[in-house]
């Protein structure tokens, strides 16, 4: 495949939450602790973890609604680490973000074309001969009739509420989208819809799309790379195909031994199966060492003490822990 | 938790503070001229400026607030210009008695609505549903001042069985003075003829106060339990066989009875505004009536004495309703947190 | 029936219909399920959001919403009609015959009481000899902690729910569903709302856990890859009908109903290859479902009597049974 | 909870902006007219509001409204001429009846329209900015105000004024706006964590788009059905009002006066006071009953 220029780079990004109330007052809640990554045009990075893995925080770093405590965020060459009221118009237009959740990101209170109309406004993008074919040719991308031009989201089903999401994300003709596990809320049959229509859109508008979700499985079928994240850090980076036949941190094997699959093809995938146990531990008191130690079946005297630094494997393969030596 | 409960207070004690400003304004700056108010038109301008000097109200307003404010701080809330005796005075003497009929009539209430609305939820759309509902309207709608005539009609008149004015009959001596309240000094001096009587003079007064407050305490708490039914947590319950009746009354009630404290504790505040009628209708001499008629004399310092009274009680309820939830609310009791 | 009735099945539900009655008319949710527990057996029911499999377990406990009604059909626990019985023999149903685990372990659990006074309740009230005892109830509970590997079991009974995590919950759920022995176990989707490491260690004890009691199993999901990997037997379910039962070896070996065939190929795997584009339409109304087969609207293969007929439950051999005409067969399932 | 009432049917028929309205507008009236009993209340408001505009017509002795005296026919009990029987200077008590309605409705829409608007704004702009300086001052003043009933509030103020019907008005407003502070302040801070907001918040979206027509129409709901209810509560109060003489000052009827003139009387000349007291009853119990069918149109449950 192809690939184009790196669009979005993270170096270092670290986003703590202070904690204002209770016993932990004066403490971190440490969201993001230091990641990196990057995106290039026409590129799908799937960043999955449990929750509380800090993975929506960097989602929502990136479309500016936190601003980040540390490290650099360049899109297209500019620094976007500033939170969103501080961005460019141009800016907002170019990044857009489509919800977990269609039933909470629409206003129940404002029909289809409310919806679709507002971010043309405020982008100065509506077409003033024809603005009713305007909105239609973006119900018509995402494959949504035109009777629904008046209808409130609470008339739509879950699946053409989010594909009404993914058209106002489309609406200002951006370059990058992120998608904050967009269809966990959603049966699979209607999720292999909006997958494939997603695919589609990005081959024809050559999008960027940061796919954040819990789905492993989903990632093989969507992504071009995958990062892995535990507690604010990323754990393994990989493209897709390297990242699924040749899984080195722990912490992935055993997420891929969790999922429980349908096929013996998928069961050859996850040979070596580590049981999972444990639970993420809060992102306040993180462990010392490697933050996976608690659940780690590997872990040596060395895990405990010190954190193991991101290395490269073989490349574009980037794993944080100990064992890649041995 | 300390700290928590320390903010609480303080965020009451600013409400107090607060109150008292408004309290200043609407007493001594909305009249423009509290003195001549007080007055009237037909007195000379000499015995106004006399007062306005006794009042302070020639010097500038925070000066004005603030001597106030030092006096109520120490008690002293000047004199009352219908009584002519000190307001404090006035206040000590019928504090209790409107203290005694609010406290029987919210206890009627929280027990009455409570009750009620366990047996609407028990018979869920069976007449006995229906009739409660149609009950809970009737007392929501009527006014209380409608239900203190109503009674004195029927209790005055038709059938004479409660007394209809006063605290006590002529034939009764007073309780000596311990708490004010003439049942609690009765029953502790062991006159129990007198606490008979004062307690009959309770009756209709406190229950024409709370009809409206139990009714809807009924309706809020149906409500609550209506809507729990369906939660997750009966289902599973029930569906470890636990019998229907405990179901009910343990693990449907407590939870449902949360939000139901607070708006009692509202309710128990909106007596005390009804206060203002009913006791005058009956006849009874209470803080209320004391305040209804420094209002229409426009008794500017037993008007500022009373509701700063009023409002230091409503603080206290809060107070104590947000215990009572914390008590039955783990959440809010180890968490702080609660349904916010 | 009376026959089946004699071969010893957990459960048995022939021609299950239950209704809602709401303001916009009648919800016709199930439409003649069929379905049949062994003892022992770990069945998974497998369908998507709304295709009635809630409603079909609670209607084995008789806790279905108040507006409900059941027009038709019968459900048999050990031989007797559940539908039929007193209240003291719902209570022994209740107390010792089927538990069941919810779906949302941060709804299931009351919210004012301790997980001890919660447990104890449900054990007071399983029928068990001694269990009016308190240290009897402590054991039994503590025990039951344990067993789903609860650390501190002591002092989980003096907390309460909201001071345990989503994963912690649910195993609480287990614990207090096989405190007592029990014929049966209900588990209603218990870990959509988990992580995945989180949702293998609760299915890894729940399994565990009802094997070591002897128990059947009805376990609800969404996910085919659930049920494949916890089930002996899966039922496919759609729209309010069973549309296609088998082993689970068998069902994933070899899919016949157009609409497992569909969700099949809908999942995303692990080892790639795409997504299919997903069934088109979606899930019919209740208030006015097809008269015929229920997916034939949105079935590629139906033919004009698929809207007219409702198909049985056909036979394929081995237990194998679907509902559709193109494997229409003498006797049914 | 129950995942088949999730499903909804989907209308194929084509969309307009009108014929969606309509739609929209049938939906809402189902719903309202699904409890009877809101329907009941909707009459007995309508019923209420034509005998108080249509007074001079409809009642049987539109002039005893003023200071008539007829002693021929005083204290009469209800009969056929006068269904409500006459006061103690001769006038219908039925007619008189009619004409305090006006008052009781004009004030309460006054005190609506004047509290519900400045109310719920401070409390979407506290709401909105929540522990911004203003938002504290703001929700601290109204703590302040929620810490007396609205009752004694409005007896205090009205009691330091000059008696009329206006200043009972301008007494209630002062006691009753904190109410909608309160109750747009906390949806406002629940509504702007909702994603909706967040997203029109990163599209751009102005301030004002987003206070007014993304959190607001979905605050106007619950606003709509207090509204409802206090028109009720407003009257009661208005009448308590006038009850102890703070109110509409004679020879002007107002329920309240004529409940308390009437008290005199009993029990012997009963119906002088028990019909103003059964007339507010009436009007309260309608805008409850109507209540709680706004309540349940606009709750937004299916």
């Amino acid at each position: 495949m192809l690939m184009g220029e790196i669009i979005l780079d993270v170096k270092g990004l670290k986003k703590y939450f202070p904690i204002t109330k209770g016993k932990q007052k004066g403490l971190f809640v440490k969201a993001i602790d230091g990641i990196d990554f990057d995106i290039r045009e026409g590129e799908t990075l799937g960043l999955v973890g449990e929750s509380g893995s800090g993975k929506s925080t960097t989602a929502y770093n990136v479309i500016g609604m936190y601003h980040a405590t540390a490290g650099t965020m360049t899109f297209k060459g500019q620094d976007i680490s500033m939170s969103s009221d501080k961005r460019s118009k141009q800016l907002k237009r170019d990044i857009q973000m489509v919800f977990q959740d269609p039933g909470t990101t629409l206003n129940p209170q404002r029909n289809v074309r409310q919806i679709l109309t507002l971010p043309l406004a405020i982008h100065n993008m509506i077409d003033q001969k024809d603005p009713i074919g305007q909105v239609l040719r973006l119900l018509e991308t995402v494959e949504l009739p035109a009777e629904y031009l008046y209808k409130y989201p609470m008339s739509l089903g879950g699946g053409e509420r989010q594909m009404l999401a993914i058209a106002r994300a489309l609406s200002t003709d951006p370059s990058m989208i992120v998608l904050d596990e967009p269809t966990s809320s959603l049966d699979v049959s209607i999720q292999a819809k909006i997958i494939n229509m997603l695919l589609r859109l990005q081959k024809q508008r050559n999008l960027s799309y940061l796919f954040i979700t819990h789905d492993l499985s989903l990632m093989r079928n969507l992504a071009t790379k995958v990062a892995i994240m535990y507690l604010g850090k990323i754990a393994e980076i990989a493209p897709v195909e390297v990242f699924f036949s040749k899984p080195r941190h722990p912490y992935t094997q055993m997420l891929l031994s969790a999922i429980p699959v349908i096929s013996e093809a998928e069961e050859e995938i996850r040979q070596n199966k580590i049981e999972s146990k444990g639970e993420i531990p809060s992102p306040v008191n993180v462990p010392v060492g490697c933050s996976f130690n608690t659940r780690c079946p590997y872990a040596t005297r060395r895990c405990f003490e010190e954190d193991p630094i991101m290395e490269e494997t073989e490349p574009g393969h980037f794993v944080r822990c100990h064992m890649v030596h041995t | 938790m300390f700290v928590k409960v320390l903010k609480k207070l303080g965020s009451y004690i600013l409400v107090l503070i607060g109150l008292s400003i408004l309290v200043f304004i609407i007493a001594r700056v909305i009249p423009g001229d509290p003195a001549r108010q007080a007055l009237g038109p037909n007195v000379s301008e000499e015995t106004v400026q006399a007062l306005r000097v006794k009042m302070n109200l020639d010097k500038p307003l925070p000066v004005q607030y603030y001597l106030w404010l030092k006096g109520a701080v120490q008690l002293d809330l000047g004199a009352s210009l219908l009584t002519r005796r000190p307001v404090i005075q006035d206040i000590r003497q019928y504090l209790p008695a409107t203290l005694e009929i609010v406290l029987l009539s919210a206890v009627f209430m929280a027990l009455g609505g409570i009750l009620l609305g366990i047996l609407a939820t028990k018979y869920t759309g069976k007449w006995l549903d229906g009739l409660i509902r149609v009950l809970s309207y009737l007392g929501i709608v009527s006014p209380s001042f409608v239900w203190a005539i109503l009674f004195m009609l029927l209790f005055g008149y038709l059938i004479p069985i409660l007394p209809t004015t006063g605290r006590i009959a002529q034939s009764i001596a007073e309780p000596q003075h311990i708490t004010g309240m003439f049942t609690v000094d009765y029953l502790m001096r062991g006159n129990f003829v007198g606490f008979w009587d004062a307690f009959r003079h309770l009756i209709l007064p406190s229950i024409a106060l709370m009809l409206g407050g139990m009714a809807q305490a009924a309706r809020l708490t149906r409500g609550n339990m209506v809507e729990n039914t369906m939660k997750d947590y009966i289902l599973a319950e029930r569906a470890y066989g636990i019998p229907e009746k405990r179901l009910l009354h343990r693990y449907l009630l407590k939870p449902s009875l949360i939000p139901t404290i607070t708006v009692m504790a509202m309710d128990i505040a909106s007596i005390f505004g009804n206060a203002f009628l009913v006791e005058n209708l009956f006849n009874y001499p209470g803080l209320s009536r004391y305040g209804l008629s420094a209002m229409l004399n426009k008794d500017i310092n037993a008007i500022s004495g009373v509701v700063m009274v009023l409002g230091l009680i409503f603080i206290i309820l809060n107070i104590l309703s947000d215990l009572i939830v914390a008590w039955l609310d783990p959440r809010v009791r180890l968490m702080g947190g609660g349904e916010e | 029936m009376s026959e089946k009735n004699a071969t010893g099945s957990v459960v048995d539900i022939c021609d299950l219909h239950v209704y809602y009655k709401t303001y916009a008319g009648m919800v016709k949710v199930l439409n003649g399920v069929n379905l049949h527990v062994s003892p022992g057996e770990k069945v998974a029911i497998v369908g998507e959001t709304g295709c009635g499999k809630t409603t079909t377990v609670k209607s084995i406990l008789r806790i279905l919403a108040n507006n409900s009604v059941v027009p038709e059909g019968e459900i048999f626990f050990k031989g007797q009609d559940v539908l039929k019985m007193k209240t003291a023999q719902v209570k022994q149903l209740r107390g010792s015959g089927v538990s069941m685990i919810f779906q949302d372990p941060t709804m299931s659990l009351n919210p004012v009481f301790t997980i001890g006074e919660q447990m104890f309740e449900a054990i007071r009230n399983s029928g068990q000899k001694d269990a009016n005892k308190k240290d009897v109830q402590q054991q039994l509970a503590v025990q039951a902690l344990r067993d789903t590997s609860m650390p501190d079991p002591e002092r989980i009974l003096l907390s309460y729910p909201f001071q345990l995590s989503g994963g912690m919950r649910q195993r609480v759920c287990i614990a207090m569903s096989l405190a007592t022995p029990r014929d049966m176990v209900i588990a209603d989707e218990p870990t959509t709302n988990l992580d995945v490491t989180i949702q293998d260690q609760v299915l890894r004890i729940l399994t565990d856990r009802v094997e070591s009691k002897h128990s059947s199993l009805i376990l609800i999901t969404h996910s085919l890859g659930v049920a494949r990997e916890t089930s002996d037997r899966i039922y496919v379910m759609y729209a309010g009908n069973m549309v296609e039962t088998a082993s689970t070896t068998e069902l994933f070996r070899q899919q016949l109903h157009p609409y497992t065939v569909a969700l099949m190929r809908c999942i995303p795997r692990l080892s790639g290859g795409g997504v299919a584009e997903g069934i088109s339409g979606r899930i019919p109304n209740y208030l006015d479902p097809p008269a015929g087969c229920r997916f034939a609207p949105r079935c590629p293969m139906a033919n004009k009597r698929c809207f007219r007929e409702k198909p049985g439950f056909y036979d394929q051999g081995d237990g194998h049974c679907v509902a559709c005409f193109l494997y229409e067969k003498e006797g049914g399932c | 909870m129950n995942e088949e009432s999730k499903t909804t049917s989907i209308n194929e028929t084509a969309s307009t902006p009108k014929r969606d309205r309509l739609d929209e507008i049938k939906k809402l009236w189902y719903k309202f007219s699904l409890n009877r009993m809101s329907v009941v209340g909707l009459g007995i408001v309508l019923f209420v509001l034509i005998l108080a505009v249509f007074q001079p017509i409809l009642a049987p002795y539109p002039d005893h409204v003023g200071a008539v005296v007829d002693f021929q026919n005083a204290s009469k009990a209800p009969c056929a001429s006068y269904w409500m029987g006459t006061d103690t200077v001769g006038r219908d008590i039925m007619s008189r009846i009619f004409y305090a309605y006006r008052g009781a409705f004009t004030m309460g829409l006054g005190v609506l329209i004047v509290t519900v608007p400045f109310g719920s704004v401070l409390g979407l702009i506290a709401g909105y900015w929540k522990n911004k300086w203003y938002s504290t001052l703001i929700m601290r003043v109204t703590d302040v105000f929620l810490a007396l009933p609205p009752m004694i509030l409005a007896l205090c103020v009205c009691s330091i004024l000059r008696p009329n019907m206006f200043n009972s008005l301008l007494a209630m407003c002062f006691a009753w706006w904190p109410w909608y502070t309160r109750l747009t302040y906390s949806m406002a801070t629940s509504l702007r964590n909702e994603m909706y907001v967040k997203s029109s918040e990163l599209l751009g979206a102005s301030k004002a788009h987003i206070l007014f027509k993304e959190i607001l129409p979905n605050c106007t709901g619950s606003i709509l059905t207090k509204a409802t209810l206090d028109m009720g509560w407003v009257i009661l109060t208005g009448a308590t009002l006038s009850f102890v003489g703070l109110g509409e000052q004679p020879p002007t009827p107002a329920l309240g006066t004529m409940v308390s003139d009437g008290a005199k009387y009993l029990p012997t000349q009963w119906w002088i006071s028990i019909f103003p007291a059964l007339a507010i009853m009436l009007i309260v119990l309608g805008f409850n009953l109507m209540g709680d069918g706004v309540k349940d149109m606009l709750s937004g449950k299916e």
